[in-house]
């Protein structure tokens, strides 16, 4: 017979305002191998925990049922509790009182009732649980990061400082992200491309860092410490150990088309780098526009030209596959298309635009080499409407969530503005202004009394063109009035939303996501950088919108999660892996189609001599990750998952079922 | 012993009399099989004699499931409780002769050695038995064979044999003598008697002769090739031994109910291959070679040296059930021809 | 037909190609015949093909591929096990040659219940149906009643996994629907079904006749009969019989191919093949492929269609 | 509701012992469920207590037995919810677990159990409400249903 | 109602687990004192014989007696991890209950063995149903002739009873001669297995009984080589062990031909062994 110690909870009055705690825990000294019971105000405390230990000691408890909060929040504390006691820490079983019981329910003696069945159904696995053990697994050192914007690029250098290698994957033709096309940076107006393109070069530079850019994961699979992952390194049309940067190809380069990096406001060519200082400076031709790939080889015009013989048509695509042990994720955001507010215009009339084409557009290297003009007609615009929550806080249209930025990017805007244009006027129209940063607030403020723009809080009704101008119809919700204002041109802080293919990537990764597809962390307060899949980290705006800073810090906090994996020698499994019961196993191999990560293999049992018997299922400890959907398949139940075994899974049941 | 007739239009009348002292069982039909049941309405009493009961009497005695005693835990004690409130009496109405005959065999076993089976004895001391004797027998019946049951019935406290719209009635013991003194027997004819004895002769002369089995299963052979070719075919399923009346092996398990349980016992057969498996693996019985020869020797051998009784009374009903038609008679014949 | 079948039997026999062919011969009575396993050219003289040949061989073969290859006799529904069995990795599709035999239906037992069975002398088909020699002469018996049920709806054609198809498929349309069986049990409420089938699992008596008999049910150690009180008690209680019928019904969704043999083989005959048609046209239904067909399909409840799978929410 | 029933209703309310509460048990994937009910904990929702939830790792180990056996004990309803398609973290498991649990309630209902006891859902890690509505749901369906008569009888 | 053991054969009777002794890393010594007073008193029973142990919650198993008679008060018995009462067991701590049905089955004629000197050849938990004979032998001392002991195990760490070895190797005219499969460090004992030291030591057959229990290879050659040694099968006996349910000859799962183990055995000589077949 088990000897079981029960240790109820007060939680203070969370659990015990609801339960009758000492009630309970009187009732539970009497189930079936409960050796001990007992109750306290804070199980998690540090008095809490050493009345545990001390119990263990002091009535030979070998197993453990402790009833408070949910087991995601405190086995962890618990099991390391027990074991400092000298029990294997899997003897321990949680009772969820709080968040299922106390919480939830009003009536003290159904909740008492109810945290009881709990407790006895605890009791019951307790009784069947069994010392589990990991096992040892290798580790790679090396680190993957996916996408290369500032977040990766922080990611990358980190690792690689500490002495790791990294593989940095960008799916563009360049490292830089959506950073590298900011002109300024809010609060303090650093120059975008001064702050980053040296971190660029250092990454490109770093012997640590393996940069891949047009390149894309095309499969990950194994475990934490044992990735293997194929990465397509899209044909680049272009040999990048001959090319030397000259840029002659994309000056002659017949095609032209809007660039992306412009936002669509200036043009590039089919053979391009996206900008000036894009790393690697390295063109790649654009096949779906080049005319040499149109037209069956008739151009040529970039090859013909290039001095060092490096532009090459024959290229393909290539596949590498390489063992990492961790990932990074940091594969950033898109902006929003605004096109659903037809009330203001966006794609109807070309002076209304999205706060990143503004940003383009007064960039000392954008399609108007930093002069602030309409894109209408070129000229300098004298009043600009800047609106806000376009596509954020709002659920009609876009997202319920805030983007987090655009308020202090406006700022910057209308700071910019009157910088650029002396006579200008920004009007800004927000719902709230959201400036908690350090000196964020301060830098609004600048902007409004320093440099005189225009707030005016509420929403803009329409915008339509009378003209030359564009009438700005909005309300004053302070003033209490309609108001009008003449505006040379709209700029719509859009929201910030998740990659359109963040969700397959998440697939991949085993990452799961939010309703908006934002990855997902494996704790919001706690574990901010790790995702559930061990081994697989988190940075940047893939996560949820974020600033410069958010994104940069939390890049660095991966890194460190990275380095610290990396810091071990090896790897211990997770003890509750499945395992095959040999000797009834048939190899029916159903238990292999249904495993999510090719855990199970088949194996040939062979007699003294080694002559072949019969085959049955293998697991693989390191693949394995404890679903527990293969114990489901078995018939015969030849294959159990440690920790959530039959026997242990049926006890509660039984618990309850024959609960008095 | 006394005899006498009913009629066959008084047997309701009778067993509704009798039913105030004791719980009536007899033969109905359950869907598509005869089984003996308790009689609850003699209004409607439609007694089903022509087919064999799908089990014989086993169950009667051994129930396929019996608590033996009920356990409560608390902490770390325990309480046992064995509940022996007494049963009713029982009367059980249209018994063949095998079935009883089997009843001697059982009885043996269950008195193997002390303790004697308290469980079993005390259902065989609360029931009486009332034979019919088989007219109709079934196509694989072979009772005759191993002994003269059929004509002298053994095991069972009136006999009755059907002679027509009246049944001639023998009492066998003081049982059955208290019986047959109801009002609704009568006094009988030595026609009636002359009737009763031709009835049985006429079935008896359809069934097989006589053969002295235990006499040469004293020689049958271990190594019997003819074993391989059973076990080939034999399923390895417990048909043919949990319809047999003397079969009687048991498994005793645990149903654990929460902090309460029983440790019942529930019906076994040698032909699991469970039955002999030790924990560590090792099985006297590993294949069914020797499970098909243990159900064999164990009746035809085992039993006479052991008991002096034959284990198999003939009744067949191993025969019709197996689904791949092994036939115990055929089996035994080959093995007697092959010593 | 029966020569053609020994005669094949016998050449697979000899050249070695086969260490066992397995077949019928006749039983211990006419209207019963069992099982055969023919090692010898010799041996193959012994087997039959009529009306009597009931068994679904298919249940010796992971144990008889043991000894070497096999051939076996398999009527059109016995085939379906096969293919089940070699896509459960029991056996090697080149471990087992398939002789397809052509055939007509196989004999309901309750035919026979208006003639004394000791007079039966011989079961032969004929015409439509079949006909029984017994002492007092031949007795026709017609289709719709020689034969069991699942023949009568039977649409098979050879199986996906035939070797060696012997005679000609005999012209048949089927005299009934395959659902007409369960039609009538459908009639029934869901509470009159809770109560149907507490009466019907009472009479089971645990002897696993249906499992072992079933070609589906190759599990070295069955659920019921681990050690321990893990899932099913071995008692007799009417919930215990309860699990176990209803687990054995899950353990055989989209896998049985409705041979029948479980409730052939049930002394205490409980209906069990009403169990596995009802739920075999669910999986038919919902995942829209059944057992039997394919050696190479995915098992059904091994695998899923992320589109076309019912689900708890549709959006 | 009609003054009459109202009128009839009343003693039937006071009077009578407490009132029959249905038996219900969960099986909950520990990622998205489970932390639903947390969520629902945490967000202090009320909803019935009758059912008590089995943690399991993903609703793919929630193997069908499990919910037979909670019939067979005579439960009135049995739940089974995981991870929404997409979101499993196993990636696959609940695919599985819809296959095997979908075609589970049909054949319950083929045997006799009422649809109503069994009910099979996706509720996320972010559902706390969705977790206190179905369970208040589910609770009042099998309330309905009845007291379950068993399967053996 | 409760019932007295008289009319139900299957009702154990409850005893508490006084002490708990690990032997090896799988092998436990349990030692249960009745709970009813007067039967802890009345108790009796003979070297050889066996009992049904239960965990109530999870079944009963076989095992024998591992104490001696002559020390009144508890019974021990040994168990070996193998299935889920015996894995039960092994969980179970001082001071739980279990339930006994005691004594069953034959016993060692330990009366026949007076005057004779005695062998006992053990192997690994083979020396368990030993056990009590032995200690039985040695508690009357003066009706035996010389006691030779030869107990093997696969290592040191698996031979049971060490506590023991003191005692049995000290009592006058008694040798205990212990042996491991392979060499081990610090071992100073004979290495080697079990029958191939007995050929070492070739005991005479003289007057002498040899009692033998292990491994079925073990035995096997055992056999062999005492044959070889000169001893008849009349001097051979041993005990069977095999899967038992009711203990009482009724359930059927024990029979070696007409013979049940459970009430003609667990004790047999070779010679009677010989007239059954070959089924055990």
């Amino acid at each position: 017979m088990a000897r079981v110690g029960v240790f109820v909870c007060w939680c203070g009055s969370n659990i015990a305002k609801t339960v009758d705690v000492v009630k309970v825990a009187e009732a539970a000294g009497k189930l079936p191998s409960v050796a001990y019971s007992t109750d306290y105000k804070y199980m998690c405390s540090e008095p809490g925990q050493n009345l545990i230990k001390q119990a263990i000691e002091e009535h030979k408890l070998d197993r453990i049922v402790v009833a408070s909060c949910s087991p995601r929040l405190h086995e962890p504390t618990f099991r390391r509790c027990i074991s400092e006691a000298g029990l294997n820490p899997f003897m321990l079983e949680m009772a969820n009182i709080r968040e299922h019981c106390s919480w939830v329910h009003d009536d003290k003696e159904v909740a008492s009732e109810k945290a009881l069945d709990l407790i006895a159904m605890s009791v019951a696995k307790a009784v069947k649980n069994e010392a589990l053990f990991s096992q040892e697994i290798p580790l790679t050192k090396k680190a993957l990061v996916i996408g290369g914007g500032v977040a990766g690029i922080q990611v990358a250098l980190d690792i690689a400082d500490a002495g790791y290698k990294v593989t940095l994957v960008e799916k563009t033709p360049s490292i830089g992200g959506r950073m590298a096309q900011y002109d300024k940076t809010f609060p303090t107006l650093d120059c975008a491309a001064c702050i980053l393109t040296p971190k660029m070069v250092d990454a490109a530079s770093h012997p640590n860092i393996e940069i891949m850019t047009y390149a894309e994961v095309e499969k990950v699979s194994g475990f934490v410490g044992n990735f293997e992952v194929t990465i397509r390194k899209k044909a680049r049309s272009v040999d990048m150990k001959k090319c030397t940067g000259c840029g002659v190809c994309y000056e002659k380069c017949p095609k032209k088309l809007p660039s992306e990096f412009d936002c669509g406001l200036g043009q590039r060519k089919a053979i391009y780098v996206p900008f000036p200082q894009a790393v690697p400076n390295v063109p790649v031709i654009d096949r779906e526009n080049c005319r040499y790939f149109a037209d069956g080889g008739k151009c040529g015009v970039c090859a013909k030209i290039c001095p060092s013989q490096a532009v090459d048509y024959t290229l393909e695509d290539e596949m590498i596959t390489d063992k990492y042990g961790a990932i990074v994720a940091a594969t950033g955001f898109q902006p929003w298309d605004p096109t659903p507010y037809t009330n203001l215009g966006y794609g109807r009339y070309p002076d209304v635009i999205t706060s990143l084409q503004f940003e383009r557009l007064f960039n000392a290297s954008g399609p108007t080499e930093g002069k602030l003009v309409r894109p209408s007609d070129h000229k300098p615009p004298k009043n600009v409407v800047f609106i806000s929550c376009i596509g954020s806080r709002d659920d009609e249209h876009g997202y319920p969530y805030c983007s987090k930025v655009c308020c202090m990017y406006n700022a910057k805007h209308a700071l910019l503005l009157k910088e650029k244009v002396h006579d200008a006027q920004a009007y800004v129209f927000y719902m709230d202004i959201r400036a908690n940063g350090k000196g964020y607030e301060e830098f609004v403020r600048r902007t409004i009394e320093k440099y005189g723009a225009i707030y005016l809080r509420g929403r803009v009704s329409r915008v339509f063109q009378d003209g030359e101008k564009l009438i700005v119809r909005g309300v004053d919700t302070l003033a209490g009035k309609p108001v009008e204002i003449e505006a040379d041109m709209v700029v719509l802080a859009a929201a910030m939303e998740a990659q359109p293919d963040a969700k397959d990537l998440a697939r991949m990764l085993g990452i799961s996501t939010d309703e908006y597809n934002w990855f997902s962390e494996a704790h919001p307060k706690l574990k901010p950088v790790e995702v559930l899949t061990a081994g697989i980290y988190l940075a940047g705006a893939c996560q949820y919108p974020k600033d410069i800073p958010d994104a940069v810090a939390q890049a660095s906090g991966a890194a460190a999660k990275v380095v610290g994996l990396f810091a071990k020698e090896s790897l211990q499994s997770e003890p509750t892996v499945a395992e095959v019961n040999e000797d009834t196993c048939v190899d029916c191999q159903l238990c292999k189609e249904v495993c999510p990560y090719t855990a199970i293999d088949t194996k040939t049992l062979t007699d003294r001599a080694g002559n072949p018997i019969r085959t049955v299922s293998c697991v693989n400890e390191g693949l394995c990750h404890g679903c527990g959907t293969c114990v489901a398949a078995c018939r015969s139940s030849s294959i159990q998952l440690r920790g959530f075994k039959d026997n242990q899974i049926l006890s509660e049941i039984d618990a309850l079922a024959f609960a008095e | 012993m006394e005899a006498k007739v009913i009629a066959k239009s008084d047997i309701g009348a009778w067993m509704k009399g009798l039913a105030d002292k004791c719980d009536v069982i007899a033969p109905v039909k359950d869907g598509d099989v005869s089984a003996f049941k308790k009689i609850e309405d003699f209004g409607t009493l439609s007694i089903d004699l022509p087919t064999p009961t799908v089990k014989g009497l086993r169950e009667q005695f051994t129930p396929e499931t019996e608590t033996l005693f009920e356990y409560k835990l608390t902490g770390q004690q325990a309480e046992l409780t064995s509940d022996t409130a007494a049963q009713k009496d029982r009367l059980i109405f249209g018994v063949r002769a095998c079935d009883a005959a089997a009843l001697k065999y059982t009885d043996a076993v269950n008195a193997n050695c002390e303790p004697k089976d308290a469980l079993y004895f005390a259902k065989r001391k609360q029931t009486t038995l009332v034979g019919v004797c088989c007219t109709t027998p079934a196509w694989s019946c072979f009772c005759t064979e191993i002994g003269d049951f059929l004509a002298n019935p053994i095991m069972m406290d009136l006999y009755l044999t059907d002679i027509g719209d009246k049944y001639y009635a023998e009492a066998l013991t003081p049982k059955g003598e208290t019986l047959i003194g109801a009002s609704q027997f009568q006094a009988a004819t030595d026609a009636d008697k002359q009737a009763a004895e031709s009835a049985k002769q006429k079935v008896i002369a359809a069934l097989p002769s006589p053969i002295d089995h235990a006499e040469k299963g004293k020689d049958f052979d271990w190594d019997d090739p003819m074993f391989t070719k059973l076990a080939e075919k034999c399923l390895a399923c417990g048909a043919c031994t949990f319809l047999c009346p003397t079969c009687h092996c048991f498994d005793i398990q645990e149903c654990a109910q929460g902090s309460k349980g029983s440790r019942y016992r529930c019906w076994d057969t040698c032909q699991f291959e469970k039955f002999t498996l030790m924990g560590h693996g090792h099985n006297p019985r590993p294949s069914k070679n020797e499970r098909t020869r243990q159900r064999v020797f164990h009746k035809f051998k085992y039993s006479p040296e052991r008991y002096g009784i034959l284990g198999c009374v003939g009744c067949g009903r191993c025969i019709t059930a197996c689904p791949v038609n092994i036939d115990i008679q055929r089996v035994v014949h080959k093995l007697e021809a092959d010593k | 037909m029966e020569n053609e079948l020994r005669q094949k039997a016998k050449e697979l026999l000899e050249s070695g190609q086969v260490k066992q062919v397995i077949g019928y011969e006749d039983g211990s009575t006419a209207f019963k015949s069992t099982p055969c396993f023919a090692s010898s050219p010799e041996d193959a003289d012994r087997l039959v093909w009529n009306p009597t040949c009931v068994n679904n061989l298919a249940v010796y073969l992971p144990s008889a591929v043991k000894q070497g290859k096999v051939a076996v006799a398999v009527k059109p529904c016995d085939g379906r096990s096969v293919v089940e069995l070699i896509k459960e990795h029991q056996i090697n599709r080149d471990d087992v040659v398939t002789m397809v035999v052509p055939c007509p239906g196989v004999l309901n037992p309750d035919a026979l219940a208006d003639i004394d069975p000791k007079t039966i002398k011989n079961i032969e088909w004929k015409g439509d149906g079949i006909s029984v020699t017994t002492d007092s002469g031949e007795i026709s018996i017609p289709r719709e009643k020689a034969f069991l049920d699942k023949c009568l709806s039977c649409t098979l054609t050879d199986p996906a996994v035939t070797n060696i198809k012997l005679g000609d498929s005999p012209e048949r349309s089927p005299l009934k629907d395959k659902d007409a069986a369960i039609a009538e049990y459908e009639k029934m409420s869901v509470d009159e079904r809770r109560v149907f089938w507490a009466k019907e699992f009472t009479k089971c008596i645990r002897c696993y006749a249906c499992r072992q008999a079933c070609p589906a049910c190759y599990c070295k150690e069955c659920f019921v009969d681990k050690n321990g009180q893990v899932w099913a008690l071995k008692s007799t209680d009417p919930e215990a019989n309860w699990f176990f019928h209803m687990t054995r019904a899950m353990h055989l969704a989209g896998r049985c191919i409705g041979c029948g043999e479980c409730e052939r083989s049930c002394p205490m005959g409980i209906p069990l093949t009403l169990i596995g048609r009802t739920l075999e046209k669910d999986v038919e239904e919902m995942f829209g492929s059944g057992a039997g067909q394919d050696p190479d399909a995915l098992p059904i409840l091994g695998s899923f269609d992320l589109t076309k799978d019912p689900d708890p929410c549709p959006e | 509701m009609s003054e009459e029933q109202v009128i009839t209703k009343e003693p039937e309310t006071a009077g009578a012992p407490k009132e029959w509460e249905p038996k219900i048990i969960g099986f909950l994937c520990n990622w998205c469920t489970y932390a639903g009910a947390d969520l629902a904990g945490s967000s202090r929702l009320k909803y019935p207590a009758n059912m008590r939830v089995v943690r399991v790792p993903c609703s793919g180990r929630v193997d069908p037995q499990f919910v037979l056996k909670a019939f067979e004990r005579g439960f009135d309803g049995v739940l089974v919810s995981g991870c929404h398609p997409g979101d499993c973290h196993y990636a696959k498991g609940n695919y599985y677990a819809r296959r095997r649990h979908m075609l589970l309630q049909k054949f319950l209902e083929h045997m006799g159990i009422e649809p109503e006891r069994f009910h099979f859902d996706w509720i996320s890690a972010a559902e706390g409400q969705k977790f206190a509505e179905v369970v208040e749901e589910f609770t009042g369906q099998v309330k309905k249903a009845g007291p379950f008569k068993g399967v053996g009888k | 109602m409760s019932t007295s053991k008289s009319d139900n054969p299957y009702v154990p009777e409850l005893a508490v687990i006084e002490k708990i002794i690990t032997e090896t890393s799988d092998t436990k010594t349990f030692r249960a004192v009745f709970q009813n007073e007067a039967l802890r008193e009345s108790f009796t029973y003979e070297p050889g014989q066996f009992q049904e142990v239960s965990v109530f919650g999870v079944g009963e198993a076989t095992f024998c007696l591992t104490s001696t008679p002559t020390r009144k008060g508890y019974i021990e018995f040994a168990v070996k991890k193998v299935g889920t009462v015996t894995s039960a067991l092994q969980d179970i701590d001082e001071g739980a209950t279990v339930g006994i049905r005691a004594p069953l089955g034959n016993w060692f004629p330990y009366n026949d063995f007076k005057g004779k000197d005695l062998l006992f050849i053990g192997g690994g938990i083979g020396m368990a149903p030993m056990r009590s004979l032995l200690n039985f032998c040695l508690d009357n001392r003066a009706d035996y002739g010389k006691i030779d002991i030869i107990y093997g195990a696969r290592s040191s760490g698996d031979l049971s009873f060490q506590y023991e070895f003191d005692d049995w190797s000290k009592s006058p005219n008694t040798n205990l001669y212990l042996t491991i499969d392979k060499p081990e460090d610090g071992w100073t004992k004979n290495v080697g297995f079990v029958p191939a030291y007995l050929m070492d030591l070739k005991p005479s057959p003289e007057n002498t009984i040899a009692i033998t229990c292990g491994p079925p290879i073990m035995i096997k050659f055992v056999l062999q080589n005492l044959r070889e040694l000169g001893f008849t099968d009349e001097q051979i006996w041993t005990t069977l062990e095999m899967k038992m349910k009711c203990g009482i000859g009724k359930c059927g799962r024990c029979n070696i031909g007409h013979k049940y183990v459970c009430i003609d055995g667990p004790v047999f000589s070779n010679a009677q062994l010989a007239e059954l077949p070959p089924e055990y």
